[in-house]
């Protein structure tokens, strides 16, 4: 019960975006994707959940093989995306984009204790349940987003550069939530980050990328203690 | 220099394409000197554009039919002087341009003879002034639109009107008027062009005053703008209502105004009177019931008719299922009179020869119509009078009192008088001698 | 590409259309009155959909309605004409000027528009504007107005026919234009326009005023939409409503799509095709016998599914097609 | 009065229709961000598979549902067929943002060519099913009559029935988060292009209806070039527009806006006003309000 990437190739045109990269995510860890703007971290996260499709290699979870079928495929299979850039529609309600989460599950019970779950770990979105999308703040979004993925009760959580856009504080609480939930569900998580720090102290391991190749993994301490991603990737 | 060379590539490519097909289909002028354009030893070939699609095409597309069917009967019987005619026919859709480069393959590729039986007002004027047919001497017989310009020889010279003007119907429809109706509140209906405005000179010169006119633009006629004319119609309670307008326009009339139970005595104009094209567009035979409607030829259900009788028999044969109504009468007339036209032209038929033989002797030749032509050397009037009639239970027009009672004046400020014409007896077997 | 293009002088062009134009002339005294009136029509089309590809593939803007502009140019052309007895040469020039005025409105309704919007409006207009004739008598309604630039002059000959007149007419003022257009293309305005068609917004932070440059481009392509509805108007001697139908405007549209939106190379093969189609057709369902419902309905059918397969297959149309073969074999064998 | 009465009847009748021609519009629009200007050729397509229907089984209401159902697969195998291919081939490009417009248009030609080329260009009869004569009030007749009512029910029911699916449902749900955002929508594992599919459909089966009515609407004849139906695509996207294109209630609005003016317009000033009349509707909501009566601000720019 692991994410195995070997070898993934993935290409814009004939603009190479990610090249030969391997890792591999154990059940219920935390792996983050550090790298600057343009190292291809999204570009890694829309290939493994069938956005984007591959040119070569592998890419595996529990046997279910991520480079066949596409997206609303892989999400039966456990697998759900946080996408870049608050990854919610403004156009519903909350409640509807929760229930969009779980719109493909069969059993309708197990759906509503997927809610009540989501509820309570982010208690304003009940209170805001019924509201336009539009009206909420940009944390709040965030946490609607993170509670969409969590309705189609998923065993990978594909994490998109959550903190983006948010304020200090707000990033604090959502590397915290992220840290709980992965804790709480025994989640596996591939946390695609700019803030490195922050993603990399809630971590197991780390993957560090530069213009689509790996140029640094191991577990997560290592790579905060490691003084060229530091120089690099850290800031200090 | 490539992208210079690709311009000169493309552009000599370009012409080839052109100067090929330009050759490709340049048709074999195999045609002798001995013979004018469209005639040999053996065939008159003769041209006709109309809408055969479109909006406008209900019921006029059945006319090519009905004049092919008198032409193969002729054709059968000898043809005329010896040749069988035969029709090219041409879908203008009732657009002008379509008309003008129809009419241009029917002169020029096709190589007629004559354009016979063109329809529209709009689409002749723009023949006349694009191809020119009058300076071409392509004679343009019995134009099918009773705009009465174009009877003006001046500006016409191989133009031959058939219908009467809607000049001269309106004059005769406000005589009958103040001999029926003398005293009532009268509405008019209208289509708001030359077609309706050559109508509303007509009633304004016999001194018709109405209570109320309604315009409609050419092409708005339906239930929606319908509800509109009744409404006005009935709020300046007309008793008598003129529909001057085309079929599709007299139905949207009769229709919304049975649905708006506004039944005042119906006048309908002869262009809008067909009543096939009415009830095929859904108006019950019994809304028609006892409208007022006018014709120059013999009432379609009249089987005692010597014409209608041949003509429907000849129809049926040609045309099996279709029902013999005022257009397939007229398409046939039309033919009737071409043939004696060609006829009269002699053995060493040419244009020129046509032109002359129509003026010369248009005025005696025979037709289904019971009023003259006033074909002369001065003047291409063609008929120049109705007889007036109502609708019975089914939808047919039958004359009042059973029999025709026939009016006639001209399209200036000549009286509306009686007419005393007696049509002469058809020719045997309907073939022109 | 362009830096190829540029090399081509102003003069050498100047050449290849006194070339193009003698040949244009050699062809007209060779071929017989129907093939000249039916080469008046090509010139009336390449005009108008010259007209469409200023708009649409230059700066980006779709007209459905470019019919209702050509019937402006119209029935200026045939005021001018009747009213006040204007010279051929000046009617045609306040046939451009008027559609122009009129372009231009309806260019600053349409600069905040786009995509379907712009469709939708133009639609509407086209639909519309013609049967504003029958509201005005002065524009004659439905029957129209007659327009008349005159007989040949008597120098020519007298058997120089009216339609070799047209012709000669409606062929110079296409090349005239299509040289213009080509300068346009290349000035400061051309590459504007290309860089809005690219991206609206980058076009802005390049400093470009959007607004401004949409509704010039919608004035000129309408001045040409006009020059284009005086020709029509001219061949057919007539000007009315039913002259300028929604069918007029779909057909420049689609000679547009087969002549290539992006570039005027191609835009006498859509002009030809668009005169051939019918004939063709009649041509083959003469030699199959087929029925008469079968040879009013074809065209519409072709040219119907040929602008569909266009648009799939050839989305920039078969020239641009060809020249971007052509630069991919350059670029190989550098 | 009794005109004034008469007017707004006459408009909100043909209201109605506009309001289900833009709706389907709408549907198209929201589930694929293409216009579809074929939709009036589709609505005619259908409608005569309703004439078809009625020759057999001489009931309109059946012959309605085969309409829609006819509609329903005539639009679905367009959008597979077509439209997923046109988006997969001009992606990019000069033309890539209008390629769908003048796809579509070329659809509609193709429609109507084939269509009279199978019924031929003659009007043909759809029997209205119920009276189409009009309510008495003493002595006054109003435009208004059973089939009329029947029409505006009709239009009520199925806008509710579409709002209640919008609304209420699953599918609803998957057409709505399809149309705002096909990416998330698949990220939440729905089968963007088979909603697609189905957006489509309903679309059709829509129009089917529109095409029904307005025929019957008026004196019940139909034709391939029939003014009414070059006039049901122009009033359908104004009425669309105006009411803000992706919103159903701006929908309603707009087409009830429409019918209304043009039923004043054409009462009170002239009928030579009728094909100009939409236009100069549509040029004052651009103007007054660019973003429709309900729609969002900025949302012209598609």
């Amino acid at each position: 019960m692991t994410l195995i990437v070997n070898n993934l190739n993935v290409h814009h045109g004939a603009i190479a975006a990610i090249s030969d990269v391997t890792f591999t995510v154990p059940q219920g860890e935390l792996t983050a994707v550090i790298g600057s703007n343009g190292a291809g971290k999204s570009t890694l996260l829309r290939a493994l959940s069938g956005l984007k499709g591959a040119t070569s290699g592998n890419a595996t979870w529990k046997e279910h093989n991520l480079l066949k079928g596409s997206a609303e495929i892989h999400v039966r299979h456990g697998i759900s995306h946080v996408s870049e850039g608050m990854s919610v529609i403004p156009e519903l309600t909350v409640e509807e984009n929760l229930d969009l989460g779980a719109i493909w599950r069969r059993n309708k019970s197990e759906a509503q204790s997927s809610k009540r779950e989501v509820f309570a770990l982010f208690p304003r979105l009940e209170e805001r349940r019924k509201q336009s999308t539009a009206t909420l703040s940009g944390g709040e979004r965030q946490m609607l987003a993170i509670g969409r993925a969590l309705m189609s009760k998923p065993e990978l959580l594909l994490l998109d550069e959550p903190s983006l856009g948010l304020a200090p504080l707000l990033v604090k609480q959502i590397f915290e939530a992220i840290s709980n939930i992965s804790k709480q569900f025994g989640l596996s998580v591939v946390l695609v980050e700019q803030n490195a720090m922050s993603a990399l102290q809630i971590a197991h391991s780390g993957v560090v990328l530069n213009l689509g190749r790996v140029v640094a993994a191991g577990k997560a301490q290592e790579l905060i203690s490691d003084p060229a991603v530091r120089a690099a990737y850290l800031g200090y | 220099m490539k992208s210079l060379h690709r311009r000169k590539l493309i552009s000599a490519s370009a012409i080839l394409a052109v100067a090929a097909l330009t050759v490709a289909t340049v048709p074999a002028n195999a045609f002798s000197p001995k013979y004018e354009v469209g005639v040999n030893g053996s065939e008159i070939k003769l041209g006709i554009t109309l809408p055969m699609t479109g909006a406008a095409s209900p019921g006029y597309n059945k006319v090519p039919g009905a004049m092919k069917a008198y032409f193969d009967y002729v054709n059968a019987n000898g043809g005329v002087n010896g040749r069988k005619i035969t029709l090219v026919v041409k879908d203008d859709a009732y657009v002008p341009t379509q008309a003008v480069s129809k009419t241009n393959e029917l002169i020029l590729k096709d190589r007629v003879f004559a354009l016979v039986a063109p329809l529209g007002t709009a689409n002749n004027k723009a023949v006349a002034a694009s191809v020119n047919p009058g300076r071409r001497g392509v004679p343009v017989l019995f134009v099918n639109t009773g705009f009465s310009g174009f009877a003006d020889q001046k500006k016409y010279p191989t133009t031959y009107a058939l219908l009467p003007s809607y000049v001269m119907e309106a004059k005769i429809m406000a005589e009958y008027i103040k001999d029926n109706f003398a005293g009532k509140n009268i509405g008019l209906v209208y289509q708001d062009d030359d077609f309706g405005t050559d109508a509303l000179a007509g009633f304004k010169q016999a001194g018709v005053k109405f209570a109320t006119t309604v315009g409609y633009a050419s092409g708005s006629q339906g239930a929606a703008t319908a509800a509109g004319w009744v409404t006005k119609l009935k709020a300046a309670n007309c008793d008598v209502v003129i529909l001057f307008g085309v079929s599709s326009a007299t139905a949207a009339g009769l229709g919304t105004a049975a649905a708006l139970k506004y039944a005042p005595q119906w006048i309908l104009g002869s262009v809008g009177g067909d009543a096939t094209t009415i009830k095929a567009s859904g108006v019950p035979a019994g809304v028609l019931y006892n409208a007022v409607g006018a014709s120059f030829l013999p009432a379609t259900t009249d089987t005692t008719d010597e014409y209608v009788s041949l003509f429907s028999s000849i129809y049926a044969k040609a045309v099996p299922g279709s029902a013999f109504d005022n257009n397939v009468l007229v398409g046939m007339n039309s033919a009737f009179v071409t043939v004696q036209a060609l006829k009269a032209a002699g053995g060493n038929l040419t244009r020129k020869s046509l032109l002359a033989a129509i003026d010369a002797k248009g005025s005696t030749f025979a037709s289904a119509a019971l009023l003259p032509l006033n074909y002369s050397a001065t003047s291409h009037v063609g008929y120049n009078g109705y007889w007036f009639g109502k609708y019975s239970p089914t939808g047919d027009l039958k004359p009042d009192g059973g029999k025709y009672t026939l009016y006639t004046t001209d399209s200036g400020t000549g009286a509306v008088v009686k007419s005393t014409y007696k049509r002469p007896a058809m020719p045997a077997k309907g073939l022109p001698n | 590409m362009r830096k190829i293009n540029n090399k081509i002088s102003n003069k050498t062009r100047i050449v290849i259309f006194l070339l193009l134009g003698f040949v244009i002339f050699l062809i007209s005294n060779r071929v017989d009155e129907l093939r000249v009136y039916q080469g008046a029509s090509v010139a009336v089309y390449v005009v108008g959909i010259a007209s469409i590809i200023l708009l649409t593939g230059y700066s980006g803007q779709v007209s459905l309605g470019q019919g209702a502009l050509l019937g402006v140019g119209g029935y200026a052309a045939a005021l001018a004409r009747n009213h006040w007895h204007a010279s051929v040469p000046l009617t045609f020039a306040i046939a451009i000027l008027a559609a122009a005025a009129a372009g231009a409105l309806l260019g600053m309704a349409a600069a905040r528009l786009s995509g379907p919007y712009l469709a939708g409006t133009t639609l509407a207009l086209a639909v519309g504007l013609p049967s504003l004739a029958n509201q005005f008598s002065i524009l004659g309604g439905e029957q129209g107005l007659f327009f008349d630039v005159g007989a040949p002059p008597q120098s020519l000959g007298a058997d120089f026919t009216q339609y070799k007149w047209f012709f000669w007419i409606a062929a110079l003022a296409t090349l005239i234009v299509i040289f213009w257009l080509q300068n346009v293309m290349r000035s400061r305005y051309g590459r504007t326009w290309k860089a809005i068609r690219g991206s609206d917004v980058a076009a802005e932070l390049a400093g470009i005023n959007i607004a401004r440059s949409k509704v010039l481009a919608f004035t000129l392509s309408a001045g040409v939409a006009g020059l284009a509805g005086a020709l029509l108007a001219m061949t057919i001697g007539t000007v009315s409503p039913s002259a300028f139908p929604l069918a007029l405007s779909f057909s420049l549209l689609t000679g547009a799509v087969l002549s290539g939106v992006t570039t005027l190379g191609g835009v006498i093969l859509g002009a030809v095709t668009l005169v051939a189609i019918p004939e063709i057709v009649a041509s083959v369902v003469d030699r199959l016998g087929a029925s008469e419902g079968v040879a009013t309905n074809l065209p519409s059918l072709l040219v119907g599914a040929l602008l569909i397969l266009t648009v799939i297959v050839l989305p920039n149309g078969p020239v641009e097609q060809f020249r971007s073969k052509q630069r991919a074999k350059v670029k190989k064998s550098h | 009065m009794f005109e004034f009465i008469n007017t707004l009847l006459i408009g909100i009748t043909s209201g109605a229709i506009y309001s289900l021609m833009a709706l389907a519009l709408v549907l198209v629009w929201r589930s694929t961000r293409v216009v579809n200007f074929a939709q009036a050729g589709q609505a005619l397509a259908s409608t005569y598979f309703g004439f078809e229907a009625m020759k057999h089984i001489d009931n309109f209401w059946i012959a309605l549902l085969i309409a829609m159902i006819g509609g329903a697969i005539l639009a679905a195998f367009i959008e597979m067929v077509f439209m997923r291919l046109l988006l997969k081939h001009t992606s990019s490009g000069a033309i890539a943002s209008v390629a769908p417009i003048i796809a579509t248009l070329g659809l509609l030609e193709v429609i109507r060519a084939l269509i009279t080329l199978k019924w031929g260009g003659a009007d043909v009869l759809i029997k209205a099913p119920l009276s189409n004569t009009g309510f008495s009030i003493g002595t006054h007749t109003l435009v208004f009559s059973p089939m009329k009512l029947a029409i505006i029910a009709v239009v009520v029911f199925l806008l509710s029935i579409l709002s209640i699916l919008f609304q209420k449902t699953n599918i609803g749900l998957s057409l709505r988060a399809s149309a705002f955002s096909p990416e998330l929508a698949r990220l939440a594992g729905i089968r963007v292009d088979l909603v697609r599919t189905f957006g489509w459909a309903l679309s059709g089966a829509t129009g089917a209806v529109a095409g029904m009515l307005l025929v019957v609407n008026g004196n019940g004849s139909l034709s391939p070039a029939s003014i009414e139906f070059s006039l049901l695509l122009i009033s359908g996207f104004i009425a669309a527009v105006v009411g803000g294109l992706d919103s159903l209630l701006g929908t309603v609005i707009g087409g009830m806006i429409l019918g209304l003016s043009t039923a004043f317009v054409l009462m009170y000033i002239s009928d030579s006003l009728f094909f100009i009349a939409p236009f100069i509707i549509l040029l004052l909501a651009l103007i007054i309000r660019p973003q429709g009566i309900l729609g969002k601000k900025g949302g012209r720019r598609a």
